[in-house]
């Protein structure tokens, strides 16, 4: 089990130890915090897809409600006024509680017919926060947004120091109740669920309700995230910030860190947003440099060549590292277990 | 009285009857064989048994009674929950706006402390001034759509092998289905999970009784794969056993939910003539352990050797029943058997 | 095992080129707009207007370098503007000392971000396409803006364009004119679109018309033929679509038109550009179909604005789209800023910028009014002919939602 | 007035229906090219709707450089027969390239990573088409706004084939979409179940392992599976262009939701199963737009899939496969 915790712990006392020396750089701070953000939400998909084998390609609609959630219940136009910290917590109760609505009818669907009814979910999440007017603003987003407050003292938004190191104990603290659950019984059933769902289902456990727990879990996780992104940028931004388009970003994440490692979801985050945050962006400095005649060719904008980059190197990766780039369940091949002699199961003959 | 009875199980694919008004009963601690040829419905037989199928005529009682949920007063409460929810929901989800609008929008202005008495008064106002068209009726649609799912997913769900499982049916699979990436504890663990107790909130939190129950159901789990003869790979995958351990492993997990009775199907298949007997040995040792054992096989001296009774299938029909000197005298199983090894 | 360092590695390396410092001796301004996805059509005009205003002043004021950065607000995952750039850039901006002017954004949701962010800096922020109004008017937005996006109190945000509540009420004005009694309005359900049809809405009911739907459209459906269907049978004589080319406009005018609509349609700046006619077919938007701009078309302009056209003809081989006269418009004021500003550095800048009076510009001679808002109130109505924009009549210079005098029938229009 | 009332009434509804019907036909036929390929290898081809816009940019470049829009008479029809082919060929081969880079080499190595390569080209073929549009064609109008919608010009008339004064509308662009449509059906219907390589896809979805001991080269079954669907990603492009005039890369991803919605709403694997999903589809699209607010048509659509599959799980006409135990 030690030999898993280590890529994780590693990540960490890596990140606490980057503002040491990228102290300086706002870009720094903002790849970062756009990284733990989303690898909040990584963290979530990761439990119900990488843990519990449901493909959901509606993660963007938690995380919205997440958002919207924690602006309605914190922001100034509106009564309540929760504050950041209650906000916080009762984002996720929210998600968990759309999660599990939307789970509750819709678990007993089997892999692709739950993914479209998953994508269905972020449509219509995007149309009914956008068609709401009167209580989420439609497509204005909610802004300003309250600053966390801890015993007095209020971490304003130019202080990135602050808030990177808020963002990272708190997926922290995400990461340590995930990989609680992870590793009781709660995870196991999970996890037995995606390896076969009726041999499992045979030892007594049962599929709906430990689906539903995972989905709402992995909602709840998903909201926080949701949440932080939010308050990160003291406004929802409008619903379409949550489209599908992100969805399939949180998905990639898992992917290609590696399905169902919480290392890997990590690590995920790290090359999926920082491509976007960093180098994307810096190609477009470099290429962009100097460039100031006419940019009627379509070719010539470095901008324009951004879906190329991103899909070549999904292609890339999946290629390079088909299993992620951090695939789950190191110890089976750490503690040295030789493959067993691959037996050719006998074709099952007939109904026998 | 039996421990299990199987009364008339028919099960029919389409055109094709696979099992055809099978009946038996099983004695408590005894070791129960079905045999047949292939194709004979013997699986099918297994798995309507045990809730995987929904037998198409038929019943299975356990300890006199069928597992299955019956509607039930918690079954019309639910219905009734989730019917009044679906029409609520349906009318806010409707009159959201206005309400918002009437109870908040109107009544909150920046800066001030909000009157929520009032608020909900006007709340409650816009509610009840709702017509019709977009208030009753939309209402009894969602509470309808709701109870009917309710009611859709439970006859979906009142006969499932996790509740038959929960009863003390425990099985294996013919081509056996171990949780491959997990390892071998792991897999025991899992197959022990009818018997824990730590919740969600205890494992979330670790709040005392999560170690007790961890380090109890380890050990737990260690005893059994030592039982099986695999505690020295307790910590690797699955996938990585060689054959023949993964149905000791199948057993274990089996095992592991303490059932009473234990279904195995098709134990000895693919293994050689010295593990068969000590899978001999095992089955008699899960035996003596009281926990009673049905067996598909087709390893006659497997059969002969252990079973107390036999029955055996043809074409989905049960063509002859009783011990294995019994079943070795009667002609016509002897025919439908050794047909089948023809073609075989 | 060894994955994770050799990508931490990796990352670092990158995260140490990112933190690249500023040159000595220049001034930097930047541009904050989606660049990746459908709007790159419409920035990439606005860009050319920016470099063609540093170009005419030589890339030099005062001995001091003009560098010019042309950053992307959008991500190639959303393929539109997207909220973490933009806070990205915001705060790439506030870092980097030697940027002292920052031109964006193109949405006006993206300003909602970057605004606090530059205001607390004091960095001067010009926008050539918001026309939100609650992101300067107070009254017309939410009850906490705009003094939520000016923490440090002072107006740091200016815009060149006319808000919403000026053009929508225009074209409302004009159908009224133009003897229409029956309208329906439709809407992308975009801040930009909805807002500017709301007013339409209020101002055409104002004027006795009647309003015989308003619906929102789904930007991304294929088209348009049952909601066209729906005009049709509803007996309008006059439809309004608060939209952009990217928000299907195109699609909407030709759906209507092929759906056997044969009423006036007015369409808001945001399709006033050749690729809206490009979408919509030319033949469809002939005779009947007028577009509101904020401005005078660019054939319209004179003085400035036509050696504006002059020279972007000139440097671009192109002739100027609608938004670019809007982005030449932005760097313009700003490098005027820079040159009278009496320090060169952000303070001194945003003090210039806010007493810009009587500017001389491509747009005509305006100010910047106290909430940062231009006074330039004039705007046109166009139509299509042979596929190109033909100028019908300047309309608006009275104060917002006053008539326009003496509007003219869209069939004197046609008949020119 | 009462009686012309209900006259009009019914003219609407005959109207949506109209619509309705034609959009859900255009659907169906990028419908069956994920259901294909999904009964095949069990890949949702994220690919398939930006495929499918490519070949309506590739319509539109024929048709410039060829000047289709200027043949009259019965050239027209040649035209449109011309960029059907021209399309289909060109969707099948880069559909068939697209899987022997991209997805093949991944195929043992699970779903995911082939779903994220398929992501992967499909965020590629979205970049394609931007670059697309850059062409300096006059139909792309000099290729100066790369980005912008493109107008397609109207090779099929749109004139009211129930006369100019009947509100209704029956136009030859409907038409031409049924033409289309029903004849592609009938022929896969027959490819599928009549031909040898039919026989072998269905071998092939049901259990790739046994095919292959059967001595059906199952590579070449895909493959041949990514050309058919790639051919009607084809058709169903030019259609769709014809139909609606304007094309933009940014269209893949709308029309491929729709399609993959259609699919599982009929039931995956299905084909008729995906021609009665996107018949729904496209009708409740047009009634919800017809009858309810635009604004919500999608909650509505994707409501109602929601309610068919708790009571269909295995969607419209799909069968529910018995797992083997």
């Amino acid at each position: 089990m030690a030999a898993r915790l280590n890529p994780i712990l590693a990540f960490f006392a890596i990140a606490a130890a980057l503002p040491l020396f990228f102290g300086a750089s706002g870009l720094f701070y903002d790849a970062f915090q756009s990284i733990f953000v989303f690898a909040l939400v990584g963290l979530g998909l990761n439990i119900i897809t990488g843990f519990t084998g449901m493909l959901n390609l509606g993660m963007a609609a938690f995380m919205a409600i997440g958002a919207y959630a924690f602006a309605i219940l914190t922001c100034d136009i509106y009564p309540f006024q929760v504050g950041f910290w209650w906000g916080l917590l009762l984002a996720g109760a929210v998600g968990a509680v759309a999660g599990f609505l939307l789970g509750a009818p819709t678990l007993g669907l089997s892999g692709d017919y739950l993914a479209i009814v998953t994508m269905g979910f972020g449509e219509i999440t995007l149309d009914v926060l956008k068609n709401l007017e009167a209580i989420t603003k439609g497509t204005q987003g909610i802004n300003p947004l309250p600053r966390p407050t801890i015993g007095g003292w209020t971490i304003e938004l130019q202080d990135e120091r602050s808030w990177y190191y808020l963002l990272l104990v708190l997926l922290g603290v995400a990461v340590l109740f995930v990989r609680r659950l992870e590793r009781s019984r709660t995870g196991r059933a999970w996890l037995s669920i995606r390896e076969d769902a009726l041999a499992s289902q045979c030892m007594g456990i049962p599929p709906k309700r430990t689906r539903m727990i995972a989905f709402a879990t992995g909602s709840a996780v998903a909201a926080f995230g949701g949440a932080l992104f939010a308050a990160l940028l003291s406004s929802t931004g409008e619903p379409n910030s949550y489209d599908f388009q992100v969805s399939i970003l949180a998905l990639c994440i898992i992917i290609v860190g590696g399905m169902g490692s919480v290392a890997g979801t990590l690590v995920g985050a790290a090359v999926m947003v920082g491509m976007n945050a960093i180098v994307l962006v810096k190609i477009a400095d470099w290429f962009g440099a100097g460039d100031s005649g006419s940019s009627s060719n379509v070719l010539a904008s470095p901008n324009n060549w951004k879906y190329l980059i991103f899909g070549l190197a999904l292609i890339l990766v999946m290629r390079l590292k088909p299993e992620g780039l951090v695939p789950p369940r190191l110890e089976s091949t750490a503690t040295g277990v030789p493959p067993g002699p691959t037996v050719s199961v006998p074709p099952a003959g007939g109904r026998a | 009285m039996s421990l299990l009875e199987v009364r008339d199980i028919t099960m029919r694919f389409g055109g094709l009857t696979a099992v055809d008004g099978v009946s038996f009963d099983v004695r408590e601690g005894e070791i129960f064989a079905v045999i047949g040829p292939n194709g004979a419905g013997k699986t099918t037989l297994f798995n309507a048994i045990t809730g995987v199928y929904e037998p198409t005529r038929g019943s299975v009682r356990f300890r006199g009674s069928q597992v299955r949920q019956n509607p039930d007063a918690r079954l019309v409460r639910r219905t009734l929950v989730v019917g009044v929810t679906g029409a609520i929901s349906t009318f806010l989800a409707l009159n959201s706006q206005e309400i918002w609008t009437a109870a908040i929008g109107a009544n909150y202005l920046l800066g001030k402390p909000f009157p929520w008495q009032q608020a909900l008064a006007d709340a409650w106002a816009t509610a009840r001034a709702v017509p019709a068209v977009w208030g009753v009726i939309p209402a009894i649609v969602g509470g309808v759509i709701g109870a009917a799912t309710v009611l859709a997913l439970w006859q979906r769900l009142r006969r499932t092998p996790d509740l038959i499982a929960r009863a003390g049916l425990a099985r294996t699979f013919q081509n056996i289905r171990l949780f491959t990436d997990l390892s071998l504890i792991e897999n025991v663990l899992v197959g022990m999970d009818s018997r824990l107790h730590c919740g969600y909130w205890t494992n979330l939190l670790r709040l005392p009784g999560f170690l007790g129950e961890s380090k109890r159901s380890t050990a737990e789990a260690m005893d059994l794969l030592a039982f099986v003869g695999l505690a020295d790979r307790a910590q690797s995958a699955a996938g990585s056993l060689p054959y023949g351990h993964r149905r000791r492993l199948e057993i274990a997990r089996a095992l592991a939910s303490r059932p009473t009775v234990l279904l195995l199907d098709e134990p000895a298949a693919g293994m050689n003539p010295s593990e068969v007997t000590s899978l001999m040995q095992l089955i008699q040792r899960v035996r003596d352990r009281g926990i009673t054992v049905i067996l598909i096989e087709h390893h006659m001296k497997l059969v002969m050797g252990i079973s107390d009774r036999i029955v055996v299938l043809q074409y989905g029909k049960k063509i002859g029943e009783g011990t294995p000197q019994e079943i070795q005298a009667d002609r016509r199983c002897i025919e439908a058997y050794l047909g089948a090894e023809d073609e075989l | 095992m060894n994955t994770l360092p050799t990508i931490v590695a990796a990352w670092l390396s990158l995260v140490i080129a990112a933190a690249s410092s500023a040159q000595n001796g220049t001034i930097k301004i930047v541009s904050s707009l989606p660049r990746t996805g459908s709007a790159n059509a419409q920035t990439g005009t606005i860009v050319n207007g920016i470099k063609m205003a540093i170009a005419e002043v030589g890339g030099k004021i005062d001995g001091y370098e003009i560098a010019y950065e042309d950053w992307d607000d959008a991500s190639p995952q959303r393929g539109n503007w997207d909220p973490t750039v933009e806070a990205q850039n915001a705060n790439k901006a506030v870092t980097d000392s030697s940027i002292v002017g920052y031109i964006g954004t193109f949405n006006s949701g993206a300003a909602k971000i970057s605004m606090p962010e530059l205001n607390r800096a004091g960095l001067v922020m010009i926008s050539p396409a918001n026309t939100y109004s609650g992101l300067t008017k107070p009254g017309l937005g939410e009850a906490n803006e705009p003094a939520i996006y000016r923490p440090s109190g002072k107006i740091s945000y200016f815009r060149v364009v006319p808000t919403d509540d000026l053009q929508g009420a225009v074209a409302a004005e004009f159908v009224a004119a133009s003897g229409a009694k029956r309208v329906f309005v439709l809407h992308d359900r975009e801040l930009y679109g909805k807002g500017i049809a709301e007013v339409f809405e209020r101002r055409a009911k104002e004027l006795g018309l009647q309003v015989s739907g308003m619906e929102g459209i789904d930007t991304k459906a294929a088209n348009y033929k049952s909601l066209a269907q729906k005009v049709k049978f509803s007996k309008s004589d006059a439809a309004f679509f608060g939209g952009t080319t990217q928000t299907n406009a195109g699609q909407v005018a030709k759906d209507l038109r092929s759906a056997g609509f044969l009423g006036t349609l007015v369409v808001p700046d945001g399709c006033c550009e050749e690729a809206f006619i490009q979408a919509a077919g030319a033949n469809n938007l002939e005779g009947n179909t007028f577009v509101t701009f904020g401005g005078l078309p660019p054939a319209e302009l004179t003085g400035r604005g036509a050696q504006f056209r002059d020279g972007y003809r000139k440097m671009f081989d192109a002739d100027p789209e609608a938004y670019a006269v809007y982005g030449y418009e932005c760097a313009r004021v700003l490098l005027d800023a820079i040159r009278r500003a009496a320090s060169k550095d952000r303070a001194g800048v945003l003090q210039a910028v806010a007493q810009t009076k009587d500017f001389d510009g491509a747009l005509g001679r305006w100010s910047f009014d106290a909430n940062g808002d231009t006074t330039n109130r004039v705007m046109s109505i166009n139509a299509v002919k042979d596929g190109k924009f033909v100028f019908v009549k300047r309309v608006g210079d009275a104060a917002a939602g006053g008539a326009a005098k003496g509007p003219e029938t869209p069939s004197d229009a046609a008949a020119r | 007035m009462k009686k012309r009332l209900d006259s009009m009434e019914l003219d609407f509804f005959l109207q949506q229906l109209i619509t309705g019907l034609s959009n859900g036909m255009i659907i169906a036929l990028i419908a069956i090219g994920y259901t294909m390929v999904y009964g095949i290898i069990e890949l949702i081809n994220f690919a398939h709707g930006d495929l499918f816009m490519l070949g309506s940019f590739l319509a539109l470049t024929v048709l410039g450089v060829l000047g289709i829009d200027a043949w009259t008479g019965g050239g027209t029809w040649l035209g449109v027969l011309l960029l059907l082919l021209s399309s289909a060929a060109f969707c099948a081969g880069l559909n068939w390239s697209i899987e022997r880079i991209a997805y093949r080499p991944l195929r043992a190595s699970g779903k995911l990573s082939l779903l994220v390569s398929a992501i992967g080209a499909s965020f590629i073929l979205v970049n394609l088409g931007l670059f697309w549009g850059g062409l300096p064609l006059d139909v792309f109008a000099g290729g100066v706004a790369a980005a912008a919608p493109k107008d397609f010009p109207p090779l099929v008339p749109n004139t009211n084939l129930l006369g100019e004064d009947s509100l209704v509308q029956l136009t030859p662009k409907d038409l031409l979409v049924l033409g289309v449509t029903l004849p592609t059906m009938l022929a896969l219907t027959w490819i599928v179940t009549r031909t040898r390589l039919g026989k072998a896809m269905r071998a092939t979805a049901q259990n790739p392992v046994a095919a292959r001991l059967m001595g059906i080269d199952t590579d070449r079954v895909i493959g041949a599976t990514f050309l058919i669907g790639g051919a009607l990603g084809g058709f169903a492009s030019v259609i769709y262009a014809l139909y609606n005039n304007t094309i933009s890369f940014q269209m893949g991803y709308r029309a491929g939701m729709d399609a993959f919605t259609a699919a599982v709403l009929g039931g995956i694997g299905s084909m008729p199963g995906a021609v009665a999903g996107a018949l729904v589809i496209g009708l409740v699209r047009a009634m919800s737009d017809g009858y309810l607010e635009t604004r919500w048509t999608n909650t509505i659509v994707f409501g109602i899939l929601v309610l068919i599959l708790i009571f269909r799980p295995s969607g419209l006409l799909g069968s529910r496969a018995k797992e083997k135990v």
